[in-house]
């Protein structure tokens, strides 16, 4: 039986600093949640009072239909994974996987055929007898994550686990993980602050911010709908445009106006009738466009379609990246980033003609930061 | 003091977690009873009358607190044909003990730091050799070091003294920065040497300022090691320039006399409360200092 | 201009020896210079004052005659291995303790450092009568009514060495605490918490997997102690003179003793020849451990 | 106006001691031990004379172990090349310094004061090296002195001080069987030395005290007498309390002027300590010599160092003139409870004891039964007086038995020569 995970209003302060704000949140039994944020929202603090390294300020958490708010981690049937890897370096990798075992108990050839299962899966059979200092940090990585496999507990949690490793390196293990995840069918908590991890890994993921979730849902819904200026800000690279501006009625649709600066016109992004039925402020409610950069092309680059905005501006900054092309262009005081196919590129200082893709374009209360 | 993260770890509430809690501050509370003592039987012998102290236990408290015995040994008790107090000497302490920490605590940084940063051949050598003079008894170097003083007239003076404590202090203090240093990133030298700082400017500016941990933790060691010294302030100064251990020694040592103990105590707590004080002040600096590299093996 | 700019840039690389050559030069006199000196005068008729004439192995002959300088080595290494073990075996627990979310933290590690701030030139007086039959604690035990009560190991030759360790320890146990607590502060929380995770109890987390990480702060507090128990002289002095008897002698006052007391300087310098080469034979080996440690 | 007035004395004493400095005759530094209670009052007679003189006094007091400190201080001086101008050294010490060419003679003074008539000849041997003076004494202590507790005695139903050692046990056991202690002591080296030192002198006679603990004869040391001597020497610590070890000899003699025990064997410094306390000799506490009929000289005295400049040596003289004139010998000796080392100073102004102690002294010179003491470093040189002390406290401090301690004490007296 897999283990689901729920948290009901989970409150914590350090002296008198509350980090975590009343947070709820259910995961479902063999689900891989991340909890992303940036640093400092609470989203270790939360991972560490699941694992039991961290008291409740109040709330509770069930842990498999049980309240675990006071048991200590060891009896809560989980394995972590630490950024630091945090392996025993006097001790040898085995040792290292073992010790959990150990000090469960559990009888030698147990412990021994479990070593054999692990370390062949991650492969790491050929150094179990050297201490972790002599190992690489790819190395290492493998092994926290055998010392946390070996167990077979109900709930991994990982605390950053590849925040330590470089690039190549990083992605490798990121698809290691999701493989091990899909073989073994455990629930898992996943902390990072790196968005794309969250998206890749995640089957549903946590945005959270100073303490709060913002936003709780798959990452397709999380990246398609964002709850607020937060998330949507948060999740995406490069991030999504924010371009403040006020709502106006020219002609009964519903626009956002912004002024272009340079004494030229105020630009008027027409809304889809999707979203525009939705809106009941009235004129002049100021108001944020977002706008995705893959949602902002060379006009006439994509197939024609609805809802589609031209609007020309000069070049400032292109930055290639390989598969696409950025391209950083201004409106009034505000950079936005436009990705563009890399032969689209222009010449910075040129002008430009950028094609808008209204359809996937979102609103959002500029006072409140709610999606509208 | 770093904030312990690991402070949250759940653990089973119950008798027994209580039962090993209540353990854990028995055992604290009696060493603290253990190392307070000492400490706190000169306190109360120093405020008891000399009529209380014949007549009562040594180990008991005060009835009633009489300071007279604070006041004479700081400003009346007898040394030698002086009748001064511990005054004077105080003050010879701290005139002999300031130079002498700032220049050996100064010369152990500037060592340590060209013997870590700047690393050519043989720099291990010199530091072994140098470490070695930290395990010297000084009743070794007693004699030749008077011969030396004798030689460079410097025998009796208050100079004389410092240079002693400054050269065999030394060892340690480059112990202690060597250690603290080799913790500390190349790259911040060698950063500093691109934007085009030289060995002192590297020295003065980017070393020194981040090495205040090992600072302390040097300071505090040589502040005791010199303060408490007896052994060169007896041999090598003279009369009205002895540090404060050798006048204490010369009130509480009397040979032949009534014992006044309650001014022997109270003169006893005065010599060492400098010390104490840093002790205090600067202890938790210290710990941290330490855990910042001072002591790495 | 060129060649003096060339001038300075040699200067500027040699400038790290030039630095370090004066505590080179330090050393090598008031260290080495005078370690030779007084190898040299236990080879002489030396008695008051240094006397040149060579003299031979002489004084290492009546040295090794002494009885006296038998208890003392004998104390040297009783006294050692105590104070080393006891103090080694209170920093742990304390600082182990005090690792334990002690609230008042601060003010307990205060305590159990203050005692090193102290000389035994100021406490040695107070101790002498807290180990005092008739006037410290045997007293006060007594005086709670356990007659039979007997404390009496200051006065008794056979275990006076032993109130020497208890003062000892007293003065230094909270240093040795002071250097472990810092080793366990510096060990990584991940690795506390990874234990946590394990299932290992506090006593598995420290004997397990802490304390074996604390190894170097091992070796360089057992290497201070080593220090001060070699170098211990306040200490007998103010407590037990040596005392009863010579029972308490240490090979620092046996020094002290014959060379300004006795005005026997060559039987001083033969042992603290010996002393020294006892030092070597305890500091060498670290000395090269560190230097590999380090060289690489 | 009150300000005023206190500004201008302030400038005109600032002003004296300036001219005061100026015109000194002559400056010392006089390196001692002396360092509280009558003792230091006694060094602050002679300051007080040489200032009267117009010289200048530089104090360095080194108080501890009964100057092994401030032995340790001179070596390094000696060393440096600046040693003191006066030393409280004696003994045998004042030899082996001499040898070593540390030393100036102060010969022209003690001609012109006559010295050799005036001291013990045992003394002034002491005093001179290679014929001349180089050292001055202060004083005389009688060494086997046994202090009384005429409270205790009483009690035990003692009526007489003990003249002979089976006496003193006889009255030593009765004191214990009172429930008091019979013998107050303090367990470090130089006391048990001295509680010996006394037993010999008892046990043996002057002859025989001479020949083990000053010339120190190898057969007299193997002696029948010298068992017997450490077998009294075992009676006696038998009479100690238990807590005796470390203790300070002045708490010992404070324990028989409480009279919690009867007797104590000490110098006569312990005499200073009970007129200290306000005590009356003869009334509550007596006197009265160990048995045996001699008298064991311990003798305070500066010796002079060489220094140069004249302003030094001129110093150097007047110290030593002054530390012989008999008006300092008397106050000095009033202050410290000894007894001028002249022998021809008048003793009007000392207590009973004291004269008693002059007597038996003269009697002593008289019929050659003064002996100098080796606890104290009158007879033999340190080396070997260490020695002793070693033994004799090891002796004091386990079972060892008498015949044991004899082979043992004349092995290391043999090495240390």
């Amino acid at each position: 039986m897999v283990s689901g995970i729920k948290l009901e209003n989970v409150h914590k302060s350090f002296g008198g600093n509350e980090v975590i704000k009343g947070i709820d949140l259910e995961i479902e039994p063999g689900e891989f949640v991340v909890l992303v944020g940036p640093s400092g929202c609470g989203k270790s603090t939360l991972l560490n009072m699941i694992a039991g390294l961290e008291t409740l300020g109040s709330g509770h958490i069930h842990i498999g239909g049980n309240i675990v708010d006071d048991i200590p981690p060891r009896d809560r049937d989980i394995a972590m994974v630490f950024q630091s890897y945090a392996l025993y370096p006097t001790k040898t990798v085995r040792e290292n996987i073992t010790f959990g075992m150990q000090t469960r108990r559990i009888p030698k050839d147990l412990q021994k055929s479990a070593v054999e299962e692990f370390s062949t899966l991650l492969q790491i059979h050929a150094y179990l007898d050297r201490k972790p200092g002599q190992l690489s940090g790819g190395q290492r990585q493998r092994v926290a994550m055998g010392r946390a496999l070996v167990r077979k507990p109900e709930v991994f949690l990982f605390d950053e686990p590849l925040s330590n490793l470089d690039a190549k390196l990083r992605i490798e293990m990121r698809t290691e993980i999701k493989k091990l995840h899909q073989r073994l069918g455990k629930t898992i908590v996943y902390v990072t602050h790196d968005q794309i991890e969250a998206m890749t890994l995640a089957s549903r993921i946590a945005v959270m911010d100073n303490g709060h979730v913002r936003q709780f849902a798959d990452p397709t819904t999380i990246y398609e709908h964002p709850v607020d200026l937060f998330v949507a800000g948060f999740m995406g690279s490069p991030p999504m445009n924010m371009l403040p501006g006020c709502l106006r009625r020219p002609d009964g649709r519903p626009v956002v106006e912004a002024p272009a600066g340079g004494g030229a016109d105020a630009l008027h992004f027409p809304l889809p009738d999707r979203l525009a039925a939705r809106l009941d402020q009235p004129d002049g409610h100021q108001v944020v466009l977002g706008l995705r950069p893959e949602t902002i092309f060379r006009a006439g680059s994509e197939l024609p379609g609805e809802d589609r905005f031209t609007l020309n501006r000069p070049v400032s900054v292109v930055e290639p990246t390989g598969p696409d092309t950025m391209i950083v262009f201004e409106i009034g005081e505000t950079e936005l980033i436009a990705r563009v196919r890399p032969e689209d590129a222009a010449e910075p200082g040129t002008p430009f003609e950028f094609e808008v893709d209204m359809a996937k374009a979102k609103l959002f209360d500029a006072k409140t930061g709610l999606h509208l | 003091m770093k904030e312990r993260r690991i402070s949250g770890i759940v653990q089973r509430r119950g008798p027994r977690h209580v039962l090993m809690r209540g353990l854990l501050f028995a055992i604290l509370l009696l060493f603290c009873a253990y190392y307070l003592v000492p400490l706190v039987v000169m306190i109360s012998t120093s405020l008891k009358s000399l009529a209380e102290i014949r007549e009562g236990s040594l180990l008991s408290l005060p009835q009633t607190l009489d300071f007279s015995a604070w006041t004479k040994a700081w400003s009346a008790a007898c040394v030698g044909v002086r009748c001064d107090g511990l005054a004077p000497y105080v003050w010879n302490s701290v005139l002999m003990t300031v130079p002498a920490v700032a220049i050996s605590t100064f010369l152990g940084a500037l060592n340590g730091y060209a013997l870590t940063k700047w690393r050519f051949p043989g720099a291990d050598w010199i530091f072994a050799l140098v470490l070695f003079g930290a395990f010297i008894p000084f009743q070794v170097v007693l004699l030749p070091m008077a011969r030396t003083l004798g030689f460079l007239g410097l025998a009796g003076t208050v100079p004389g003294l410092i240079l002693v404590h400054s050269v065999y202090g030394l060892a340690f203090t480059t112990l202690f920065f060597r250690n603290f240093f080799i913790g500390v990133s190349n790259g911040i030298v060698q950063a500093a040497m691109v934007d085009g700082a030289g060995f002192f400017g590297i020295f003065f500016r980017v070393v020194l300022p981040m090495s205040i941990p090992a600072i302390v933790v040097t300071v505090i060691w040589q502040f005791t090691q010199i303060w408490n010294d007896f052994l060169f302030g007896v041999a090598f100064t003279i009369g009205d320039s002895n540090p404060v251990t050798v006048a204490l020694n010369n009130v509480v040592n009397t040979s032949t006399g009534v014992k006044q103990y309650n001014v022997d105590m109270a003169a006893a707590i005065i010599a060492g409360l400098p010390t104490l004080a840093v002790y205090v002040i600067a202890g938790a600096y210290f710990v941290r200092g330490l855990s910042a590299g001072a002591i790495k093996g | 201009m060129q060649s003096g700019s060339r001038l300075s840039a040699r200067l500027e690389r040699r400038l790290p020896q030039l630095v370090v050559s004066p505590l080179f030069a330090v050393s090598l006199f008031f260290v080495y210079g005078f370690i030779l000196w007084t190898a040299y005068i236990s080879f002489t008729k030396s008695g008051v004052m240094p006397n040149y004439t060579f003299d031979g192995l002489a004084q290492y002959q009546r040295l090794w005659n002494t009885p006296r300088w038998y208890v003392a080595i004998r104390n040297l290494f009783v006294f050692t291995a105590l104070f080393i073990s006891i103090s080694l075996a209170i920093g742990i627990l304390l600082a182990v303790l005090l690792d334990q979310r002690v609230r008042i933290e601060g003010v307990i590690r205060t305590i159990y450092l203050y005692p090193m701030a102290l000389s035994f030139i100021v406490t040695g007086t107070v101790w002498k009568w807290i180990l005092n039959p008739g006037l410290g604690i045997e007293r006060l035990v007594r005086q709670a009514g356990f007659e039979n009560f007997t404390f009496d190991w200051l006065v008794n030759p056979d275990y006076a060495i032993y109130t020497v360790v208890m003062a000892a320890v007293w003065q230094s146990s909270g240093y040795a605490m002071a250097l472990f607590l810092a080793g366990l502060r510096s060990v990584d929380d991940e690795v506390l918490k990874a234990a946590a995770i394990d299932g290992a109890g506090p006593w598995r987390t420290y004997t397990g997997i802490v304390l074996p990480m604390l190894r170097p702060v091992f070796l360089s507090t057992v290497i201070i102690l080593a220090h001060l128990a070699i170098k211990s002289f306040d200490l007998v002095i103010a407590l037990t003179g040596g005392g009863p008897g010579y029972a308490t002698d240490m090979p620092a006052t046996f020094m002290y003793a014959f060379a300004f007391q006795r005005s026997e300087l060559g039987v001083a310098a033969a042992s603290a020849t010996m002393m020294l080469m006892t030092v070597v034979a305890i500091i060498v080996p670290y000395l090269y451990s560190e230097l590999r440690k380090t060289a690489g | 106006m009150l300000r005023i007035d206190k500004l201008m004395l302030a400038a005109a004493l600032s002003c004296a001691a300036l001219a005061g400095g100026a015109r000194a005759d002559g400056t010392v530094e006089v390196l001692h031990w002396w360092t509280s209670g009558g003792e230091a009052k006694a060094v602050g007679e002679l300051k007080q004379a040489f200032e009267a003189e117009g010289g200048k006094w530089i104090d360095s007091p080194i108080a501890g172990g009964g100057g092994d400190a401030a032995m340790t201080a001179l070596r390094a001086r000696v060393m440096a090349g600046n040693p003191p101008t006066a030393v409280q050294l004696k003994g045998p010490g004042i030899q082996e310094w001499a040898e070593q060419g540390a030393l100036n003679d102060v010969q022209d003074v003690a001609e012109v004061g006559n010295w050799d008539s005036v001291l013990p000849p045992a003394l002034a041997k002491i005093m001179k090296y290679e014929g001349k003076y180089v050292a001055a004494p202060v004083n005389i202590h009688r060494v086997d002195w046994i202090w009384a507790s005429p409270e205790a005695l009483k009690k035990a139903g003692v009526e007489a001080m003990p003249t002979t050692w089976e006496e003193f046990n006889a009255a030593a056991d009765k004191l214990q069987d009172a429930g008091l202690i019979a013998l107050a002591h303090g367990g470090q080296p130089w006391q048990d030395a001295t509680l010996f030192e006394t037993v010999v002198l008892g046990i043996g006679g002057a002859d025989f005290y001479r020949k083990a603990l000053v010339e120190l004869d190898d057969a007299a040391l193997r002696s029948d007498t010298m068992i017997a001597s450490f077998d009294q020497l075992r009676k006696l610590r038998s009479y100690v309390d238990p807590n005796f070890s470390g203790r300070d000899w002045n708490l010992a003699t404070g324990m028989v002027m409480r009279g919690e025990a009867g007797f104590q064997i000490m110098g006569d410094w312990a005499k200073g300590e009970f007129l200290a306390a306000g005590k009356v000799p003869g009334e509550d506490f007596l006197c009265a010599s160990t048995p045996g009929n001699g008298f064991i000289l311990n003798s305070d005295s500066f010796t002079f160092f060489k220094v140069s400049g004249e302003d030094n040596l001129k110093g150097q003289k007047v110290l030593a003139r002054l530390i012989m004139s008999p008006e300092f010998q008397k106050v000095f000796n009033l202050a410290k409870g000894s007894i001028p080392a002249r022998t021809d100073v008048p003793l009007d102004d000392f207590d009973i004891c004291a004269k008693r102690s002059h007597e038996d002294l003269l009697a002593a010179i008289e019929n050659d039964t003064l002996v100098p003491s080796m606890a104290h470093e009158m007879a033999v040189p340190r080396s070997v007086r260490g020695e002793f002390l070693d033994l004799v406290t090891q002796f004091f401090n386990s079972d060892m038995s008498s015949q044991d301690a004899t082979t043992r004490l004349a092995d290391a007296v043999q090495r240390a020569m």
